[in-house]
């Protein structure tokens, strides 16, 4: 289980090959779920430039081991990995990193979205979009289902 | 001792504090922690409350020591 | 859009950062779900050493695109990329790979999930497993609902 | 012309075939072809039915020059 909170850009698909390369049981993975959230250049109708993504260090950190811990406890998983940037943020950047190893691609897909669901209604983190003229914080979050 | 206090976000923009601390008081509660920290405006219903990095409710029984946070809904992960 | 039937290997992260280099509009894309299926070293119970798998040329790649097109038709997608490999496979070694770029993470999700359990209920492919001792044919997918 | 006729992974090996052609006959349908290629055994329930490699039912009407694919349930996409 790897749970990051990084103000450093990353790149997904390098950082799950890497992760790949020490899975423990690697030929019991039959399915692996993910997800990469980035920044759009759009938001509510107003052209965004960049975006700064607060947190709340140590309880963000705790919140997302406590949501890749009870994923676990509910599927039977052989692996989790949580990544989320935050400081500023532009346009394509990735933001969240949301990756599930398992058997079979029932638990993949439904703990990864579980994941998913839980880290945007729960982990403490908020946006702060930089629009041409003005800054203003983004005040709630998209449903997911 | 004492009890921390953190706010966050657009919280902490309004309020003009982001970290303070206030002498503990036997039976107090983010609630009342609040209204003392930003008087005369109770806590608004929509901000989420954290007792040491654990969420919370408005009512729950502080410990002296404690660190609490409030905050506005949250809003990570991208899209 | 993407469809690749493969009889070589492929490596699904170098595929997909690749793929990603020519979405056309990068900044509209705010969610991307990926699925990624591996060969397993067991199945009902015994070891398997190798598998074949066989293919229907010309109505598989036509029907992944049909459900790609469908994907496409169902949910605000901007992009969707499959890849299946052919032939002989070993464990550890990924078998398909299907990634859905969307606007919001509800249709990532959705879409991706969606087209995994077409292709596998309806996609002509057949997996032949070599035991230590003898050969034989998967039955049928589990169900993956 | 005539119907061109495929057979699929266990169902090619059972049979023993993989390829092979039948004389087009007016009103022909996959499951009359079936018989005629595989002699003395009906068409099985579990066995899937492509003409021109678009899914289709045992009484579907066959044209001539149609390629008719017969298959086990299929099994690809790995776990």
């Amino acid at each position: 289980m790897s749970i990051t909170v990084t103000p450093a850009p990353f790149e997904p698909w390098e950082t799950l090959r890497a992760h790949e390369l020490q899975l423990a049981r690697r030929a019991k993975v039959g399915a692996c779920a993910v997800f990469v959230g980035t920044m759009r250049d759009i938001n509510e109708g107003d052209g965004v430039r960049a975006m700064t993504l607060e947190h709340y260090p140590g309880m963000t950190e705790r919140h997302l081991e406590r949501i890749a811990a009870e994923a676990k406890a509910r599927w039977s998983l052989e692996d989790v990995l949580v990544v989320h940037r935050v400081g500023e943020v532009t346009p394509a950047d990735p933001i969240v990193l949301v990756a599930v190893w398992s058997g079979h691609r029932r638990e993949a897909f439904e703990a990864c979205r579980f994941i998913m669901e839980d880290l945007k209604s729960k982990a403490p983190f908020w946006k702060k979009e930089q629009l041409d003229t003005q800054a203003r914080w983004v005040e709630h979050n998209t449903p997911g289902h | 001792m004492a009890i921390t206090v953190k706010f966050f976000a657009s919280l902490r923009e309004q309020i003009g504090i982001e970290n303070t601390t206030q002498p503990f008081r036997e039976g107090m509660t983010p609630a009342a922690l609040w209204e003392e920290v930003v008087p005369g405006q109770p806590l608004p219903g929509n901000v989420l409350v954290a007792v040491n990095m654990e969420y919370a409710g408005p009512e729950h029984l502080l410990t002296d020591g404690d660190e609490v946070a409030f905050f506005p809904p949250v809003t990570g992960g991208g899209a």
